[in-house]
């Protein structure tokens, strides 16, 4: 047992029905009790969907508990096929349905036999797989079996198209920021010359499953879903892919320059450079941004960053590389993902911290004393609480990320709208300790450290009040460095001289 | 819709079950507020503590009083020792909270690996010091609202069966009377006994914010009828005195459990009133007290009257208007029975469970109401199935449909005007004077759609094949 | 004298500046005194500009004070057009140096006839016009000039282009969203099917003025910057003019079908309907937002609107007619635009308030006590220092209103932004108070307003404590409206009895 | 670029004087907060309130404690009297904030309208009953920072003539003394008086951040130098007492009418130092005290060689590279000669006003360190032409441009390593302990632009003609 406030990954079932209900005409079964079916909920309520979510429950009651439930859910198969005609039922539990064990399988079986659809039962085992990992799964499962399906019935499309095509891998329902990520990577794609042959699971037909070995490439922007679907498809036709997020300018130029490889060894004369350099110095402002006054200012200055794996190696490449700021710490929840997390990052930190326990995230933000923090909506309350400003930048996703308005974070107008994130949590930070320094709010408080062990060392009079001069937002930072510096030479009162010392030695 | 049909007898149904609503662990994220000295610990799965996480409109923002034991892998498999584990939990809960009482809430995961924690709660609350209280508040036999009632079931057993006899103690047990008498001298006090009524002890149940615990202490004491308690208390170490013989009244629709355990098990006398929701379900609540204790009731009329009065504003919106209930709080049926009484036709009540016995006097109340009000009687379906309500919906037309979460935008989408039924479980709406605010939450649906009326965005899906 | 704290809007000579370097190879001579050179400083450090600002100050010092400046004005001006090669010199001086009453029409005629460039004379009074009215009449005034000029020359474009064709007037520097609001209105003409014949002033050479009638139309989205231009146009050449702000789902439409009335009229066979249901109901989101459940928890919270007579009215339609929301009062900065104002949000909000005094706005707001303010950044900071959530929506314009990322107000991805605007100034004070209640922030202090005066009723102790379980944010609205009802009828206590009695009766 | 030239003079030139600077109103941004019992009213056009409002990277957030008297055109046109309006608004201020002085800027404007600002002062001051002093920090005859040199040079004449008598009084007044001891006994104090040396009361001048007095204070402390007073001080109230022959000595190079003015009207003597900013300048600082009051200074070598030690980091950034100047705020001579000293070579260095008297000892020093550092001598530019400096830039090519706002982005976008002038005026930089603070402000656009230098975004221009 674990005591658990806060959670970063869903279960497993949330990742199957976000592939699942991401796909066009395509129900999910989930055979479960009442109250776990607040799926619909989320992405109903969450991103605004106009639409009912086509997810059913086939509910777990203490009947069922006693006598099985097999006639309930392929009846409940049943009567789905007959009342919404989809091209697919996928089947699932929970985990807590997972531990009844019945044979779902074998209820697929005969479901299958009168059903129109396709059934198909979800292959993730739910106490070891994450929503992640398990919506991971669930795409390539269902690409699998349409591959498989075709092949069979002799109409798979494995003729590359005339012209270089791309299939985007990895847009899902309830995902970060996906909506507009997917229109930013179509624009960049039809400005690459490139045809989007198909883009899954969001918006898919099943159907356009079999021709996906026709596109010269895929592109899998997320570690998150996407990578086990490409994996199976250069396995069974040797299409090669691009996994390089295009999140800053950097990386986003990294991916180009990778998908030009790939056109070019595909027979395309293509050559990207001209339009990665328009698009870096005068389409995009990040380049500019990155070289501009305001920038110059937070040089140095202190980050942390925490997230799914993906966002969190993007933004702490673009905070150290793009913009000169120190990432004292980069952090991710997606465990599986450490060996990765840990390459993408290697130099661009610190320090790696791989764990998805919210308590010590916490402990360990409120220890670096950031500048800034770029996390989840967790972290964000934890800034709100130390009064470090934070930009969101992951999953866990809340009504938040799913703004109305134009937001990327992939592609060059993705690199602006990451800018403008950095910028303004460093700049409203900003203004909140202006506001102190120059007291234009009378009611605002000093900032306390929600935890910081009081020191053992004395502070004489003349120290203290020296002390209380120093900008609350830089305090804590003095009288540790301060302090530290008096222990190290066995001082055990803090004077001005002693303050005065320590700034001329270590900048405290 | 202008129905101008004879009333019937109500009709009751019941469809597949099919319906969404939320899972009963939902309680926790109101009694653990209500209740301040409390630690609510859900054990359960990961899909348990996604779902407090993310449907209760608030994250946990820092550390609640309330927290997970997530399940894992070796506890499933009984790798694990169930008692050791939860020894190790509560022990870290003592130690960062000391709370006067630690809650168990059970799952459908403990139901289903038969997690005995009855037996498992005596053990470590004689180890620990600390009381645990156990309930089983899982979604294979409960739906949303009736987690409270298997909260407050497992509590009524901790309720004391003995008045303490110094003054002192019972001072500072009854909390609400002294909030009643706070800075009054002595002899006020004991004035201010004087002008309650003669009657036997009264308990009422159900958890409501304390404003609402206080209006309502207050109406009655208006009548003269002294609320000895409430269950449950703001703190655990105030919960009431329940001797054998006392009288208790419910607030709330559905807590048929707790009334039995109380009738059964505390030997108490159950007063079968319908629930104090609108003026006339208020009404009608502090009549059927009164009239168990011989008390004539005193200006109700006028109390009644003025309220109605004072919410005409609101009540001529929905005046001749139709509504329908796709089921989910258990409130329905009050709350149907009070919009009818505001001159509303309701199409269908959906309700989750429906314990004919415990709501007898609502039913009889909304019989009568529909009767005077010339007004349909509606079906009151249990168990409905979402997709064939779906259907009724798209024929019948209703002005306003009360659901749950999941179909409310797909409605409005469709040019259907919809309200949350969870927001009336988190609002003040018992008593005279939040009639009101029910209101203001029933009609802003219907204000907000008026205002947008002209713009002509009536139907914002495409076109497509209504099945 | 004016005991003055902040400023709403700029002094004239930054309106004409603002124009001026707004046309491409337009040089600026500023008559002024070191110091007052400023706008060049504005100009790059917040709209982050990378050229240099092309105003150079032809500077007054004691000498010039003693001596008289036409020497040192002409010598600029000349020394400028061989250094820099403008089509254009514009002569200012500023509030200041207009004191002087030197013949400044004298010295541009002198430098005319050296210079090689045209070099006019900016015709504003410096202690009437304010920026706004400076720099509608400074475009009038080059718009003018040059139609004059190549009247004289003969290379007037009159006739009409062959397909239907639209000047977009008053995009300038320095201006709220202007960048934006610019792409996005080329995006809508370029789906309308109209040819966009000039942008003015920003981006356009002043050769191109000559072809300005060449329009079927021209479009003036902003009050503060147009109307004259457009109205000289209409005057010289009949030219019809769309002056309604295409901001918000039900301007944006009533825009569009007024530039289809002209076209019609011109003669080009348009209909515009389906192009305006399609983009509201499924490409806006705005639409579907107003309609969807975050929406209608909107529904009657209190909001004031406070900006530029544009920004001001346009919200208040927007929040009143799309949203539901009640503004209790609207009001703007813009003085000279009263009528106007009035008039177009008239049915729109209880009340109209026309002031430049930012005390006044201040202490409005706090009596309003709204859930919303939605203002410039001056009201920002009134609702932080009130703890009320606030949009900006209007200059003066602030490094924040200069986002990279793309966030225009016009249009319909303005629809877009705005509603995000609007959505989370609601939502994130929602989220404070939801803190609140939850006491989720343990360093959350209660809410007290900067502005109110201490009851001379009595609250007894059980009224007090019922009165402090009311949560913070609705507090002040339950006291005063309890007391209000108490007062009238002559209660000098309160009693729970008495707040009881209220809420009953007024809903306190 | 290595310049391997001889060093020969200092050059001094002079341009047309067309060059980007700030108002000098701007002194008010910081001399408010320095004087925590004052008002700054600056008398001016909307275009002054403007800049005081958009300039100051804070807004003014809500109402600090200074403010616009602007003048509308009835002001202008003389329709209104000035006394009148004057009196209306400081009795305004005195109503709302009670100050113990209201300080009135005079601008441009009230020179051209000729505003006898002077004339009206002492009459409103007998009036209201509260100091009132002016100055006239107008852009005609000044640049930026020379704003406060006028603000001190007027309050100047309002410092006490004579000590006070009474030792309490003595114990008010000097506020810098009671913060050295506080907390001591008055046994304490006494020895510690001891601790200083014998010599003629020291006051300084020039408006720095509390925590850089109290620095430069003890710096002179520790060679038994006793500060008798700062003007500015902490309050009005608090003013030091300047007596004929006291000595002065300031700490800004921008402040040399104030010098005059101590000298000439209160008759104090001027100890003509280099400024003490950097390490070199602050030892030359305290040195040339120490020889007026004929000390023998105590281990400034070391003090110098340590501070020297502890910021190598930083130098090694610099060391070799060349800067160029092109003259914003005054402190561009003791900013060159320190970074002179630190390795670097100065190409040029613009400064808006030269006033060779009273920055003497800082120009001598200037050309011992180039003459030691083997550094080119740079050429001095009085009021530049940033036309030209920009051609000048282009053609040398400098590793970093320190330069007033509006350059900076230009410059940046073409390439060229930038550092705002405007920063080092509100920095703390004074002393040997904030050497690090100049450091970290200059070498941060190197660092910063080292990191981004393998991108490849040197140029984010288009192709343009230079001309």
């Amino acid at each position: 047992m674990k005591l658990a406030y806060w959670m970063y990954a869903a279960p497993a079932h949330i990742g199957t029905l976000r592939v699942a209900t991401s796909f066009k005409n395509v129900h999910a079964i989930m055979h479960a009790p009442i109250g776990d079916d607040y799926f619909n909920v989320m992405r109903s309520m969450l991103s605004r969907e106009r639409d009912f979510t086509p997810v059913t429950t086939s509910v777990v009651d203490r009947h069922v508990l006693s006598r099985g439930s097999q006639e309930k859910v392929v009846d409940n198969i049943t009567r789905k096929d007959a009342e919404e005609h989809p091209d697919l039922i996928v089947l699932t539990p929970t985990c807590t349905s997972s531990i009844l064990q019945e044979d779902l399988a074998n209820f697929v079986q005969r479901a299958s036999l009168e059903a129109k659809a396709d059934v198909l039962l979800a292959d993730v085992n739910h106490y070891r797989f994450n929503e992640m990992q398990a919506a991971d799964r669930t795409l390539q499962q269902i690409v699998q079996f349409y591959i498989e399906k075709a092949r069979k019935k002799g109409n798979l499309v494995t003729e590359k198209t005339a012209q270089p095509s791309v299939n985007i891998i990895g847009i899902s329902t309830l995902a970060f920021h996906n909506n507009h990520d997917c229109t930013e990577l179509k624009k960049l794609m039809g400005e690459l010359g490139i045809t989007v042959n198909a883009i899954i699971p969001e918006g898919a037909n099943v159907d356009e499953l079999r021709s996906l070995p026709q596109a010269w490439f895929n592109l899998a922007p997320y570690r998150e879903l996407g990578p086990m679907t490409t994996d199976y498809l250069a396995a069974e036709f040797g299409m090669p892919c691009v996994d390089i997020t295009p999140m800053g300018v950097v990386e986003t130029a990294r991916c180009i320059r990778k998908i030009q490889t790939i056109l070019t060894a595909g027979g395309a004369d293509v050559n990207y450079e001209d339009f990665i350099n328009e698009q870096t110095i005068h389409v995009s402002q990040a380049a500019w941004f990155s070289r501009s006054i305001d920038c110059q200012n937070l040089t140095g200055k202190k980050a942390v960053v925490y997230g799914d794996a993906t966002h969190a190696a993007a933004i702490t490449k673009i905070l150290t590389r793009e913009m000169g700021i120190h990432v004292v710490w980069a952090g991710t929840f997606c465990k599986p993902d450490e060996e990765w997390f840990r390459k993408e990052v290697e130099g661009y930190c610190d320090e790696v911290i791989i764990s998805d326990d919210h308590g010590l995230i916490g402990d360990r933000i409120a220890n670096s004393e950031p500048s800034a923090i770029f996390g989840t909506q967790m972290e964000r309350h934890v800034g709100k609480r130390l009064n470090i400003p934070t930009g969101v930048i992951s999953a866990p996703i809340h009504v938040q990320n799913f703004p109305i308005g134009y937001k990327p974070f992939l592609g060059y107008e993705g690199t602006n709208q990451v800018v403008d994130l950095i910028y303004n949590s460093f700049t409203l930070g900003m203004e909140d300790h202006l506001l102190e320094i120059f007291g234009g709010h009378d009611t605002k408080e000093v900032i306390t450290k929600g935890i910081s062990a009081d020191s053992d060392l004395g502070w004489n009079k003349e120290a203290q009040a020296e002390l209380n001069k120093v900008p609350g937002f830089v305090r804590g930072k003095v009288k540790r460095n301060t302090e530290k510096f008096a222990r190290d030479r066995g001082q055990t009162t803090i004077t001005l001289e002693v303050m005065y010392a320590a700034k001329e030695a270590v900048g405290a | 819709m202008t129905v101008a049909a004879e009333p019937q007898a109500l009709n009751f149904e019941c469809e597949t079950g099919n319906y969404h609503t939320f899972c009963p662990i939902s309680c926790v994220a109101w009694l653990y507020q209500k209740i301040e000295d409390s630690f609510f610990l859900v054990i359960g799965t990961k899909t348990c503590g996604y779902f407090l996480q993310n449907a209760m409109g608030v994250m946990i923002f820092a550390e609640p009083r309330y927290a997970m034991a997530e399940l894992e892998e070796g506890d499933i498999s009984a790798q694990l020792n169930d008692y050791e584990e939860l020894r190790r939990l509560c022990e870290q809960i003592k130690k960062d909270r000391n709370p006067s009482v630690i809650v168990w809430i059970g799952t459908c995961t403990t139901e289903i690996i038969k997690m005995d924690l009855e037996g498992l709660a005596p053990r470590l609350e004689a180890e620990l010091g600390i009381p645990i209280v156990t309930a089983r508040a899982n979604g294979l036999d409960y739906a949303f609202t009736q987690g409270e009632d298997t909260v407050l079931a497992a509590m009524a057993a901790r309720c004391p069966e003995k008045a303490p006899v110094a003054q002192e103690e019972k001072d500072e047990r009854n909390a609400i009377s002294k909030l009643m008498n706070f800075g009054r001298k002595k002899e006020d006090v004991t004035v201010s006994d004087s002008e309650y009524k003669d009657h036997p002890p009264l308990v009422l149940f159900g958890s409501l914010p304390d404003p609402v615990v206080t209006n309502l202490t207050l109406e009655l004491k208006k009548q003269g009828i002294k609320v000895s308690g409430w269950l449950p208390a703001k703190r655990f170490t105030e919960l009431p005195v329940l001797e054998e013989g006392y009288y208790v009244a419910g607030v709330n629709p559905f807590l048929s459990r707790t009334a039995t355990t109380l009738m059964r098990r505390r030997k108490c006398k159950l007063i079968g009133a319908p629930f104090p929701i609108g003026p006339d379900g208020t009404r009608a609540w502090i009549e059927k007290i009164c009239s168990v204790f011989n008390i004539e009731p005193q200006g109700l009329d006028e109390r009644e009257a003025q309220i109605w009065e004072g919410v005409e504003e609101y009540v001529k919106l929905i005046r001749g208007k139709s509504v329908f209930f796709m089921g989910d709080n258990l409130l329905e049926v009050s709350m149907a029975r009070f919009l009818i009484r505001c001159g509303m036709t309701v199409q269908e009540i959906g309700i989750p469970y429906m314990d004919k016995r415990y709501q007898a006097a609502e039913l009889a109340l909304l019989e009568k109401t529909c009767r005077e009000m010339n007004s349909p009687m509606p079906t009151i379906m249990e168990k409905p199935d979402n997709y064939n309500q779906l259907q009724r919906i798209y024929a019948q037309k209703p002005d306003l449909v009360i659901t749950g979460m999941a179909h409310a935008n797909p409605l409005e989408a469709r040019g259907i005007t919809t309200k949350w039924s969870v927001e009336f479980t988190f609002a003040q709406m018992h008593g005279f004077t939040n009639s009101r605010d029910i209101l203001e939450l029933v009609t802003r649906p219907l204000r907000r759609n008026e205002n947008l009326k002209d713009l002509g965005w009536e139907k914002l899906v495409r076109d497509e094949a209504i099945v």
